[in-house]
């Protein structure tokens, strides 16, 4: 494993069991929907590009906890946790990688671009950087209005090298807007590490050449993730501008579907998986004596029964009919 | 009825809309307190604030996917890219962005954004300045592309975008803001699907918009005097095109040629001409005819660059060859 | 003989291109130890190491022109987009400086860059990630546009490509990477300057490029079967467009329908349907007509980005109308 | 005038009363053919866009002495300045600006466009932030040649918002890149002031973002110009990778020959022209004993002498033939 950075301890909030119970469950979703998705996608079920995000739950599951229902989302193409954390119901997203009509993009998506406007989850972006002015926009719109919502952006250390992480950092803090910078750093951008793409990789360095306040959290550590991302919310709410926090993750699986991983060491990987988000957590609350061996199988239970319903409703969607190929090309 | 610039007529209009909803914004380089590149929004900022008539950085990827992301959440920005020689740098978030969400989100997602840029050459800028690249916007399903050439649509069709649920993109062609010409200071949006018959004869039709619908007249002017009467139509909105305009013409004329700054190859002529083929064919004395850019990066010295340009000579002789 | 893939013909090329000469080096995102996004280019970065076969981070506007700036210094980079879809980030380097500088430095600067990149839909991949822009890239003066449709060609035309003294874009259909053929594995630099016949007929001519020239073949092989014999013409350089090889074909089967996985509007399709029209007008006893690409965002669903392309049976209906 | 940043005090050099007056007489130079520019584009002779560096001109004379004959320049649409300073004959700068054959881009180029191959002048760029890739791509090639020369790359303030700005200055340093990065920030890019552009208004914080060295410089003084232009060649030309050095300016014209400059107070013009570069310098020299009235005199005489022949070359030169409107498209 590389080095690691001296990262924000995390914030000693004390866990309630039931909180903490809801954030394993959160994090078990994603895994067990991702490792069926993974099936399908062998099984010729599901198409394109898929990415997973295996190793990277403790992310969207403790940041999303700490946004409200009318906060913004802007996610990328590697955002089935996201969507999930978010609330849009995992036989929608099935359905929408099955590419049916009651896919949450009505099968015009795929994996890359769920969408819920009734979430407020403004989308998966599959152009690297290109969700980071979106949000900025949604978030001026906001602050124009004088709303109370914040939009909170997800994106990967790769992004960070785009023109747009620049333009886009630079126009939030200039214009104050409410907007929370969310950088997933799972140290490579396909097979790029970000020693290879970027010249300073303490990513706060580049926050602060905007004045932009930044820290970097373990984002392994579903708590930190949760306390940090709650912290920085309260200040972008509170009308301080713009934040970034970086989570310090790892992905287990391959970039897509297609990755020899010829990259990285199979050691590396073995390493990181021995801090996985989900082991570690359940490790934790058993500790703490929070979670029993009974409690942890009804959860796995409720879990297999979500997507295993997810698979059926997917299964029995229907096909949107070809007729309608151009409809919402534009508005009617 | 008054007489207003091209220039004036998208103030107004600017103006305008900027009293009827609270929704709509100004955003770009230099609109505020330089008064727009093209003074268009000359004084606006003192009237309604450096909020909503917001002077952007140099950052053409941000400031557009951020007029984006404003539309997304309830408001109707109109964003000014300056010149569309700048607009490449905004390609991703126009291409892949503004004019995919709605389709991608099944419907979900609509954009409310007005886009405007100057375009075109003829004013020696040289290569990098005097791009007419609304031929490539035309080329993209998602977004409606508008080019004023009068000074009653340039008020009008600012006026009709910003009502309209999906992008919008306007491209002025920058000869054309000192125009001036008699328009009722009052009038509303015009409407935005059909092309116009800018002058009516039997004999040819000459196609144009923008700044070529004026060489295009010009020489409909000339050829009058030599007996050839020309039905000349000016093509307004470059997506969704308005061929049934442009064929009822033909149809009458058997003849065609259209008029276009733009490189030759690629070109919306192109585009138009296939189509003209494609659906008369029968009605065809000859084959559609253009009269292009040619195809060199815009030189500087006015002679090289006015060699570069359609002008009314060479549109007045394709005709006179169709007749010969 | 040997048999090779596409992927692996480019692969070849790259690699002798950089044995042949020291000033050759590739760049890109993931060309080095990812081994190249299509794997196109596994394997050089042991061979050649990472100064030669060199990873550079997210950022296609930068090092798309430091490939200029590195052409312009003397060296012959080859650069990889990727695809063909992220290329709008560097389009601003591309259309304005390494289309231009040449001609705006009279003559003195000149960039022997090759840029690679994939395009095309057909594997699901969304309205981001399914672009077919080399229609645009043909629109512009200054740099070469090739097309590889064969296993030959993709390896003859890096070649071709590394020898020239202006920049050239290499547009590789993405669902061509895995196709096998015969080749010479020794084999040079193809000519980049014609189409090719890739199948005789009298009675109609086909026109594809990349992957639509698959598309055209065996839309062929059926129209044969219904005893409608087609000339099938591959593109290969899309600009500059070699259409007198076009018109020597359509002189003598009066009959041309181009297929382009494009938008309709503003394909190159129209461009070579308006130059037919006007060089060939007399020769045609039918309309020249198109079959692309719908006018909509890339779908992700098999069954609807099955429908917003050309197919064959759309190839094979419209030909047929031609002889109703 | 707005307040001040902490510069780099200017390293106290012996100034050598030859070198003083060449300095000074490169200023002239720039000042007096500009001053005939203006004029002729009034009377319509010089056509398109006219950008003046009038007030900037000790950036570029003391910037451009610091440099090798074999180091490659970059510069901007304001590039009167920098091609003067380079050495390129004043004459086919002005006929470059009447659209002559004889101009040095044989009148394809224009004001925004001088080019000079033989003096390694790569060229002005008129879209913002797009000449610093293109200096990455030349100090790249110089790099993996193992040559000597490094790229000198000329941009304004506005430019540093630019995701160019970024993407470049990240490229360089991750690969250590011979480029020095010369930033004129003249305080407006047209009409906005750098604070409505720049969340950080102090460069150097830009540029330590990228782990790049960072000095800020008075450019109204050209010996400190020099001075420091010279420290930062030496570190990057003896392979310490790129660095970026910040001259304050300020110009006295507008942006361009069409500015109504509705958004600087007259004052402030007024105040910056205090400390018009060549006035300045021209007290120092005349303190220092080292410049007579005579001198000044014979000074103005030669620049004058130029000038005239500069514009005789251009009247006297010949369109380029409009059949040859397609050549350098492409190589022959
Ligand atoms: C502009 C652009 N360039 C290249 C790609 C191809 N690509 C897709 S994901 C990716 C890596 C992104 O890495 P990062 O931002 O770290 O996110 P991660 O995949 O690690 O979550 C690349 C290069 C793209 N989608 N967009
Ligand atoms: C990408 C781009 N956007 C906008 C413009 C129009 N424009 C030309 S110069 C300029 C201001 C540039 O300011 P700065 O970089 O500070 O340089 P200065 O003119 O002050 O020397 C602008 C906005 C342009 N040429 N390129
Ligand atoms: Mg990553
Ligand atoms: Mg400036």
């Amino acid at each position: 494993m590389s080095r690691r950075k001296a990262v924000t301890p995390p914030a000693d909030t004390p866990l309630e069991r039931e909180h903490g119970i809801a954030l394993l469950h959160g994090m078990l979703r994603i895994r067990r929907f991702e490792e069926k998705a993974a099936e399908l996608y062998q099984a010729g079920k599901i198409r394109g590009f898929l990415h997973l995000y295996i190793g990277e739950e403790a992310v969207a599951v403790g940041a999303m906890g700490a946004l409200r229902p009318d906060d913004a989302i802007v996610a990328t193409y590697r955002d089935h946790g996201h969507a999930l954390a978010r609330g849009i119901p995992a036989g929608a997203l099935m359905a929408e990688m099955y590419g049916k009509a009651n896919g949450c993009s009505r099968g015009r998506g795929g994996s890359m671009h769920f969408f819920d406007l009734s979430r407020r989850f403004f989308g998966g972006y599959a152009i690297v950087g290109g969700g980071l002015p979106i949000a900025v926009g949604l978030a001026l719109a906001d602050k124009m209005r004088g709303a109370a919502p914040i939009t909170a952006c997800f994106f990967g250390e790769g992004a960070v090298a785009e023109g747009e992480f620049h333009e886009s950092l630079n126009l939030a803090r200039l214009w104050q807007l409410p907007v929370l910078f969310l950088c997933e750093n799972n140290r490579y951008a396909m097979g790029t590490a970000l020693e290879r793409s970027e010249s300073v990789t303490d990513l706060r360095r580049k926050a602060e050449a905007y004045d932009v306040a930044a820290e970097t959290v373990d984002g392994m550590d579903v708590a930190a993730v949760e306390a940090a991302t709650r912290k920085a919310v309260e200040a972008v709410r509170s009308g301080g501008g713009p934040r970034l926090v970086e989570f310090e993750t790892y992905r287990f699986r391959g970039h897509s579907m297609a990755d020899p991983e010829l990259y990285r060491a199979r050691e590396e990987v073995e390493l990181w998986k021995q801090r996985d988000p989900i082991a570690a957590f359940t490790g934790r609350l058993r500790e703490r004596g929070m979670l029993s061996d009974a409690d942890l199988e009804s959860l796995e239970a409720a879990v297999a029964r979500e997507i295993d319903d997810a698979v059926a409703f997917a299964e029995a969607g229907p096909w949107e009919p070809v007729e309608d190929l151009a409809k919402f090309v534009m508005s009617d | 009825m008054t007489t207003m610039t091209y220039r004036e007529a998208l103030r107004s209009a600017l103006r305008d809309a900027l009293l009827a909803d609270e929704r709509v914004f100004l955003m770009g380089e230099d609109v505020g307190r330089y008064g727009g590149a093209f003074a268009v929004s000359h004084g606006l900022i003192d009237e309604f604030g450096p909020e909503r008539v917001r002077d952007a950085p140099l950052s053409e990827s941000a400031f557009v996917g951020a007029g984006i992301g404003a539309a997304l959440n309830g408001m109707r920005p109109i964003v000014e890219v300056m010149t569309v020689n700048f607009s490449m740098l905004a390609m991703d978030q126009i291409l892949n962005n503004a004019a995919t969400l709605r389709y991608m989100s099944g419907g979900q997602l609509n954009i409310p954004l007005v886009v405007r840029m100057a375009t075109g050459g003829g004013r020696q800028l040289g290569a990098q300045h005097s791009h007419s690249l609304e031929g490539w916007y035309a080329h993209i399903p998602g977004i409606t592309v508008l080019s004023p050439a009068t000074v009653a649509d340039a008020r009008g069709m600012v006026l009709a975008a910003i009502q309209r649920p999906d992008p919008v993109f306007i491209f002025e062609h920058a000869t054309l803001y000192p125009v001036e010409d008699d328009i009722d200071a009052q009038s509303g949006a015009v409407e935005i699907e059909h092309a116009a018959v800018r002058r009516r004869g039997k004999d040819v039709t000459l196609i144009g918009y923008g700044a070529s619908l004026g060489k295009a007249l010009s020489a409909s002017t000339e050829l009058a005097a030599q007996g050839i009467e020309a039905d000349v139509i000016d093509l307004r909105v470059l997506r969704p095109l308005d061929m049934d305009t442009v064929l009822e013409s033909v149809a009458k004329t058997h003849r065609a040629l259209m008029v276009d700054e733009a490189w030759r190859t690629g070109s919306l002529a192109a585009e138009v001409s296939a189509q003209i083929t494609e659906r008369g064919f029968d009605y065809l004395d000859w084959p559609v005819a253009r009269v292009c850019g040619a195809e060199v990066p815009a030189p500087y010295a006015r002679h090289m660059e006015d060699a570069s340009l359609p002008q009314t000579p060479a549109i007045v002789e394709a005709v006179q060859e169709m007749f010969a």
